[in-house]
């Protein structure tokens, strides 16, 4: 027993003094997954937003980009071609999402399009496989001009190592951050997004449609996919065992609260350090692979105290 | 009991209580359920009535009058009443206080049933006027909870005061019962007649008994028949069926849950015995067609395919002719396909025998019903004759007869064409009112119906018309109002119509459009319209109306004897013809006369070639203000055709 | 024509006080120390204008709302605060502006749901269907039969409630609030979007509970006539303070109330 | 048009109130159940039994539980599999436990240590709502996917991970392991099945299910009626979990032989919900629907060319049936949101109304 409580709450630690700098790469670790994490996020928080829709597809979004991104270069396209064309892709699939799902399913109840996402996620994976394969593809990092390779910090008796890939994942996402923030804050597309967050019909006044403003941010949404997809590929592979990640995203969400982007960004940071150091340093404990359910854990006890999430707004319940 | 000695409804009752005590007698929905009394049940009930109504005064020749829809109770108060040689004497539940008020005088009735609160409410209004009515019984007493009057008691309490009075002296009843005579009064029925004030028409229980004995024999009715009572229990025919016939054979009898349920109830318990009038067979078919032209093209189509073969083999396969095996394979396919279902939507799957009377009905409806293999007959007769005179006889069915005299009735033609009737089935006497019961029956105990009529051929009776309604045009050519008017009425968009002619030289008509079916049919066409008064006068409905009138026409060139009545000039009334109005009577015949005297003005437009005239009429409303309608009505001439004696000759 | 209608009605005491409430959300005072009481068999109707905190206090009265101060006090007992499901318990039933029956069930069904309180099968009785549970169903069968005999919607026993009318929909929320056999019954805008004739059926059918089961009806109501009609007593709320409190004919005489209704813009 | 109920009349409230009031219907399900004990026993392939009905029963009772808690109750739980399992490795743990008790009692009782588990998961469903919930039964499905594989007690410290069904009789006959028959073990499987679905029917129609469907359709005002929302939630995440849990029983005992923690993972519990929304929520008939059309659907995309003569290879007809379902999920909720007993339901109307639309 005592032996249990020592490796619980005091050997962790221990081992954090004795190695800062594993403590850090982890962390560092921790920090870039959260940043793929909190891509992901956002394009969840996106169609949120403004649809009201939780797109579980999200994750076989980003898949599916990538290896629409992957399979064209292997059909000989230049990379930027078939960067430019998988983004038309993704326009194309906003556009059908808007016309087969969420237009007949307007005014259901919110359940109800978050289950018409499942289909919408079994459709892809269906559709992904049987045009691309099932195979793991190798990302095109290098044709498209991302870094390889990784800068090296000693520190504290050993070193840290950071991938460049890494770097130009979080300047990436960090600029994909910052033009969404004037997509929303600065311009009339925003404001009429920002007003379908509040009310239907407040949208049409500002003269932009409904149906309009579905596509765009499924649109952004595809976009911000595919960067997502970029970025995981180059790190590990394209294949559907990322469409995964889309499941570990959703803690994320729910720290962060479904409707905003900070909190995205945040909770997907958070959620990703916790992880990355509880399975380092507690995983062993019970025999490891706990980074499958421990968010989910942190999550649902978080929810048990703040149902809204972290920056959610308070819901006050009226009859 | 021997068979001698069940000469009452209240021996017949206690028969069946011994015979058949576990078999259900009544059922009524209520509470979302077919609640049950089985004849035992209901023996003890009326028992228990009967003595609490003897505890609060009533006696031997007293009348009791009895209000409200078929409800149990009700039927078993007027067994009740009989016990103690009481008269019962049901009204129709839609008269307002002033007609009930008059049957209540004069009768001299001490003693009311009511269903509930607004039969209560009508009668407390006629006591005011007529404190001869002591005692008030309800039925249901919703809404009567602060009625603090004395005279208002329930039925329950009623009911009490009898099983009271049965500990006190057990043996009352069955004395009561002992007392009673086949030659006593069983009930009086109010005509409502065409003409006069309404007379009470007094039957006895031997005469009633003898009607219901005779129908059931000609039908084989058994214990196991099941027939839904919906009519209204002041109608002869509700009496005979419901409650007659039911005490005789033994048969159940079910009351729908309400007005509104009819259709539903009637499905839910599928009577094998029923009756109706012709105008709820045509309403049910009327909705038969609407629904089916909502239906797909596919559906639509094997409909009215079926509904042809019907035309064609259906009534000769029901009455068992030879029909080819190729159109009885048809007919079995579409037993299965249409007229199955159908008759199951209708609530008719287990009918065996259904009756329909009190008017004509058109050939068209009645060879439809028969043609799905409904059993649908028809019968003649009337409240003096307890609604038995003539009866159809399975095989032996026509369209325009009313079948052969029943058993135990005998019926002759007067020379002025009147049919007369001589049975044991017969009223004993108008109550109090000797100088028409002589009028109407004469020296040799000839019953005169008033209705003008002939057997044909194979000895089946056909009526025409009224007796005194049959006339003479201006050339001396038989005029049949009747007659012409039941045939415009067979076509589904005309619901009324009032035909003129008699000293005259030519046939006029008024005509009510059915809104229901015109309606239907405007909005199909897309044809707008804000009510009656806006959808007669369209031009479109009246060439609808027009091409009706020419078919009759037609039809009535064809038959040498009545060629000159056709209708040469019609127009549509702007308000539909209603009996509180007094424009029709409660059993919606039109009362001619009173007609054609409200609205000369229009006879005078139709005979003077005019072709509009406008119109102002007081209107009573249901709830009982009373308004104007005032129209511009149009008057339209209608092709006719040369007499057919030249296609005759050829 | 109701004879002697009046005749038979007895008020009594007080079965619900209401004392000192004060209620606010987030800064916003939707009531402020309002007090009255409610008698037993009497109809008691809360008046006022738009967003005078008519609602809120109805829903103060069943526990939805907790109200900061204040205290509630139902049949002698004193709560500062009830649950709703325990203001159910001891008798209170309500309607809702925007009605709130269960779509998805049937009309009978959610009756049926108004019964739950007096069912006490357990649940693997339930499921065996056995006898103590099915009598239990049948009871209480019986019961909502009454009830929708009482309220005259045979016609539409088995119809979900969903696909009925307006109107209809209003009156199948009474019969599931009359389920529960209520001593206090809130009726929040009972006739609010129905047409004349509909409004007159329910105003019959309020007085009518009132009449046949001695419910006492506390109700919110915009229609002034029906309100002065119907109503025992009246409490008029304006901007969360109650400025007036009597019977129909005091109340309609107060100068403030008067003030308060020509103040709002209708 | 076959509906002919005409004479169908109650006179008490227990004939009016009974599971199938229609006479119809009683044929219907008579003929039915005639069929399923006797006719398919005498008459169906190994294959047909093994591949199809067992698995579709056994579906159809998890579907059943899931349908519980989502189509009745309204709470939309992602950890179907999960709860599957449980009962899966608790039925074997207790086999082990006590190795002579009877089988059958084990995969009944297995499903009270599911409805355990599914109330502890089911705890924060007072406080949160909606997906918030189904992300709380996510990690339930995640939690219990990683005990499957890391807990070894679960499985005897096997070291394939896996756990292998031996051999018992019942009767003298054995019921599961290598040696049991297919018809024994479809029989066992259906009485199973029918049982519990009666009592599933029972429930629905009344007082609980009453309750769930009022916390479905509108909590707050459930509450207002004085129905205790926690325990109501409570008791369907129990109940369901208990279906789910035999079910996860059978599928290890009677169907699969043995089991792996893959059979209980994520994908097993989007593929009952899809048999819940496409048979259609709230509706027992449903999960019967449901599971047959998802179960069936891959055999007959693989069967049915071969009669044609083609051949499709079975990694295009996986792809296939992932897009046929993703595509059937969406078409559902757009075009009958109650699914296949919906269209069922229609057309049965259809049939009483016949011939005419309504």
């Amino acid at each position: 027993m005592m032996h249990l409580l020592y490796s619980i709450f005091v050997d962790p630690f221990v081992q954090m003094g004795a190695a800062p700098d594993l403590l850090v790469q982890t962390l560092w670790d921790g920090l870039v997954s959260g940043v793929l994490y909190a891509l992901i996020a956002l394009g969840f928080v996106l169609i949120f937003k403004a649809s009201g829709v939780f797109n579980f597809a999200q994750g076989i979004m980003v898949v599916f980009a990538a290896l629409t991104l992957v399979g064209l270069a292997e059909h000989g396209v230049p990379a930027y071609v078939a960067l430019a064309l998988t983004i038309v892709v993704m326009l194309v699939l906003a556009v059908g999402v808007e016309r087969l799902i969420l237009r007949p399913l307007v005014d259901q109840p919110e359940i109800i399009l978050f289950m018409a996402t499942f289909g919408l996620t079994y459709f892809l994976i269906g559709l992904g496989e049987l045009i691309f394969g099932g195979d793991p593809k190798v990302m095109i990092a290098g044709q498209l001009g991302l870094p390889s390779g990784s800068y090296r910090i000693t520190m504290a008796g050993g070193y840290v190592q950071l991938q460049k890939i890494d770097i130009a994942a979080a300047i990436i996402a960090s600029l994909m951050v910052a033009g969404l923030g004037i997509l929303f804050n600065r311009t009339r597309i925003g404001r009429a997004l920002r007003a379908v967050a509040d009310s239907h019909r407040a949208a049409l006044s500002v003269g932009i449609s409904l149906e309009q403003i579905w596509v765009i941010v499924w649109f952004a949404a595809g976009v911000v996919a595919l960067a997502t997809g970029i970025m995981w590929g180059a790190r590990s592979d394209v294949s559907f065992a990322l469409e995964t990640i889309a499941l570990k995203a959703l803690p994320v969400l729910i720290l962060g609260g479904f409707t905003s982007i900070p909190g995205a960004i945040v909770g997907g940071l958070l959620v990703s350090v916790r992880q990355k150091v509880g399975e380092f340093y507690w995983g062993s404990l019970v025999g490891g692979g706990i980074e499958s359910w421990f968010a989910y854990v942190i999550a649902l006890v978080f929810l048990l105290f703040r149902p809204q999430g972290l920056f959610g707004e308070r819901i006050i319940e009226r009859l | 009991m021997s068979e001698r000695s069940l000469d009452t409804f209240p021996r017949l009752l206690l028969q069946h209580a011994a015979v058949r005590p576990e078999h259900p007698a009544i059922r009524e929905k209520d509470l979302g359920i077919w609640q049950s009394w089985t004849w035992s049940q209901v023996a003890v009930e009326v028992r228990a009535l009967a003595g609490g109504l003897a505890e609060l005064g009533f006696r031997r020749g007293d009348s009791l009058a009895i209000i409200g829809d078929n409800r149990p109770r009700l039927y078993w108060a007027m067994t009740a009443a009989q016990i103690l040689g009481g008269i019962p004497v049901p009204m129709y539940q839609d008269a307002v206080a002033q007609e009930l008020e008059y049957v209540l005088q004069d009768a001299g009735i001490r003693f009311a049933i009511a269903e509930d609160q607004e039969q209560v409410d009508k009668l407390i209004e006629c006591r005011e006027r007529s404190p001869g009515l002591e005692h008030i019984f309800y039925d249901d007493p919703r809404g009567l909870r602060h009625y603090s009057q004395a005279f208002l008691r329930s039925i329950d309490a009623v009911q009490e005061l009898g099983r009271g009075r049965s500990a006190k002296q057990p043996d009352f009843i069955d004395s009561e019962i002992e007392q009673g005579k086949a030659g006593d009064v069983a009930i009086m029925l109010y005509t409502s007649g065409t003409t006069g004030k309404p007379k009470g028409v007094c039957i006895t229980h031997s005469a009633l008994i003898n009607a219901a004995r005779g129908g059931c024999g000609f039908d084989r009715l058994t214990a196991d028949d099941e027939i839904l009572s919906y009519l209204p229990m002041a109608w002869v025919g509700d009496n005979l069926f419901s409650y007659a016939q039911s005490l005789l054979a033994g048969f159940t009898v079910n009351c729908p849950e309400s007005g509104e349920t009819v259709m539903t109830d009637m499905r839910e318990i599928g009577p094998t015995y029923y009756f109706a009038p012709p105008r709820v067979f045509e309403n049910l078919l009327t909705q038969v067609m609407i629904r089916i032209e909502d239906a797909g093209a596919i559906k639509r189509g094997m409909f009215h395919y079926f509904m042809g073969v019907a035309r064609r083999c259906g009534a000769e396969i029901l009455a068992g002719k030879r029909v080819a095996a190729g159109e009885r394979l048809l007919y079995a396919l579409g037993n299965v396909l249409v007229y199955g279902p159908l008759r199951n939507v209708l609530g008719m799957s287990r009918v065996r025998v259904a009756y329909t009377a009190g008017a004509a009905i058109g050939p068209d409806l009645f060879r439809f019903y028969r043609s799905i293999g409904i059993n649908l007959k028809q019968l003649y007769g009337s409240t003096e004759t307890c609604a038995y005179v003539c009866l159809q006889k399975d095989g032996q069915i026509k369209l325009d007869t009313v079948g052969i005299p029943a058993p135990g009735v005998e019926v002759r033609i007067a020379d002025s064409g009147e049919v007369l009737v001589k049975s044991a089935a017969m009223f004993k006497e108008y109550y109090k009112r000797p100088d028409a019961t002589a009028e109407t029956i004469d020296a040799e105990g000839y019953f005169h119906t008033g209705d003008a009529g002939f057997f044909d051929q194979d000895g089946q009776l056909k009526i025409i018309d009224r007796a005194k309604d049959v006339g003479k045009m201006a050339n001396g050519a038989l005029y049949a109002p009747n007659y012409i008017e039941n045939k415009l009425k067979f076509f589904p968009h005309i619901r009324e119509a009032v035909a003129f002619g008699h000293g005259r030289g030519m046939v006029c008509a008024f005509v009510n459009i059915d809104i229901g079916a015109v309606g239907n049919w405007a909005e199909r066409r897309n044809i707008p319209y804000s009510g009656y008064t806006d959808l007669a006068q369209k031009p479109e409905v009246y060439a609808l109306v027009r091409e009706c009138v020419e078919k009759a026409n037609a039809e009535l060139a064809l038959d040498p004897a009545l060629c000159d009545s056709q209708v040469h000039r019609f127009l549509i009334l702007h308000k539909e013809l209603d009996p509180d109005d007094d424009e029709l009577t409660r059993t919606r015949k039109v009362r001619r006369g009173f007609i054609a005297e409200k609205y000369g003005v229009l006879v005078d437009a139709l005979y003077s070639g005019k072709t509009s005239q406008f119109i102002e009429t007081q209107v009573k409303f249901e709830d009982g203000r009373s308004g104007k309608v005032s129209a511009d009505l149009r008057i339209e001439d209608a092709k006719t055709y040369p007499p057919a004696t030249a296609r005759k000759a050829a | 024509m109701a004879v002697g209608l009046d005749s038979g009605k007895k008020i009594g005491g007080v079965v619900l006080g209401l004392e000192g409430i004060t209620l606010s959300f987030g800064g916003v005072q939707a009531l402020q120390d309002v007090s009255f009481d409610v008698r037993e068999h009497e109809v008691r109707a809360i008046i006022g204008p738009n967003g005078a905190g008519k609602s809120s206090m109805l829903n103060v009265m069943n526990g939805f709302y907790q109200p900061q101060q204040g205290v509630i006090r139902f049949r002698g007992r004193e709560h500062c605060w009830m649950r709703p499901h325990a203001a159910a318990a001891m008798g209170i039933a309500r309607t809702f502006q925007n009605i709130a029956l269960f779509k998805g069930m049937t009309v009978l069904d959610n009756i049926m749901v108004g019964r739950n309180l007096k069912m006490r099968c357990n649940f693997l009785l339930q499921a065996l269907r056995l006898g103590p549970a099915m009598r239990e169903e049948i009871e209480h069968r019986r019961a909502a039969e009454e009830i929708i005999d009482f309220l005259e919607i045979q016609h539409i026993r088995r119809t979900p409630v969903g696909r009925l009318p307006y109107g209809l929909q209003k009156r199948v929320e009474l019969a599931r609030a009359l389920a529960m056999e209520p001593a206090v019954l809130l009726l929040d805008e009972p006739m609010a979007g129905m047409n004349l004739e509909e409004k007159q059926d329910m105003c019959r059918f309020v007085l009518e509970v009132n009449d046949h089961y001695g419910t006492t009806v506390v109700l919110i109501e915009h229609d002034m006539g029906v309100v002065m009609d119907i109503s025992d007593r009246v409490v008029v709320l304006d901007y969360g303070r109650k400025i007036s409190d009597g019977t129909p004919d005091e109340v309609r005489s107060d100068q403030a109330v008067i003030d308060a209704y020509l103040g709002v813009a209708h | 048009m076959l509906y002919r109920e005409v004479g169908q009349y109650k006179t008490s409230y227990a004939a009016d109130q009974a599971l199938l009031p229609i006479l119809q219907d009683k044929i219907g399900i008579a003929v039915l159940l005639l069929i399923a004990f006797v006719g398919v026993p005498l008459t169906a392939s190994d294959f047909t039994l093994n591949s199809v009905l067992i698995p579709i029963l056994i579906f159809s009772l998890a579907a059943t539980g899931l349908n519980l808690l989502t189509g009745y109750t309204g709470l939309l739980s992602l950890g179907t599999g999960g709860f599957m399992g449980v009962g899966a490795y608790a039925c074997y743990k207790l086999m082990t436990l006590f190795p002579h008790v009877n089988i059958i009692v084990f995969i009944l009782f297995s499903g009270f240590f599911a409805a355990a588990v599914g109330i502890v998961f089911g705890l924060p469903s007072l406080r949160i709502k909606g997906f918030y919930l189904a992300v709380a039964t996510l990690a339930a499905q995640f939690f219990l996917s990683w005990c499957f594989i890391r807990v070894p007690w679960l499985y005897n410290y096997n070291i394939s991970a896996s756990i292998e069904v031996p051999t018992k009789m019942l009767f003298g006959i054995a019921v599961t392991g290598p040696t049991a028959t297919s018809v024994t073990r479809y029989l066992v499987v259906l009485a199973i099945v029918a049982v519990l679905t009666l009592l599933a029917a029972n429930l629905v129609r009344g007082r609980t299910g009453r309750t769930w469907m009022a916390v479905r359709d509108m909590d707050l005002a459930a509450e207002l009626i004085g129905i205790r929302l926690y325990q109501t939630k409570l008791l369907s995440f129990a109940v369901s979990s208990f279906y789910c849990g035999v079910a996860g029983a059978m599928l290890v005992f009677l169907y699969l032989g043995n089991a792996e923690p893959s059979s209980f993972d994520i994908n097993q519990s989007f593929l009952i919900l899809f048999m819940v929304i496409i048979g259609g929520l709230g509706s027992l008939l449903g999960s019967f629907l449901g599971a047959t059309l998802i179960w069936g659907l891959p055999i007959l995309l693989r069967h049915v060319p071969t009669y044609f003569g083609l051949s499709i290879e079975s990694a295009k007809v996986d792809q296939s049936t992932f897009m046929i379902l993703g595509a059937l999920i969406i078409f559902f909720l757009i075009v009958e949101p109650h699914g296949l007993a919906r269209l069922w339901q229609i057309g049965k109307q259809k049939l009483r109304v016949w011939p005419f639309p309504y």
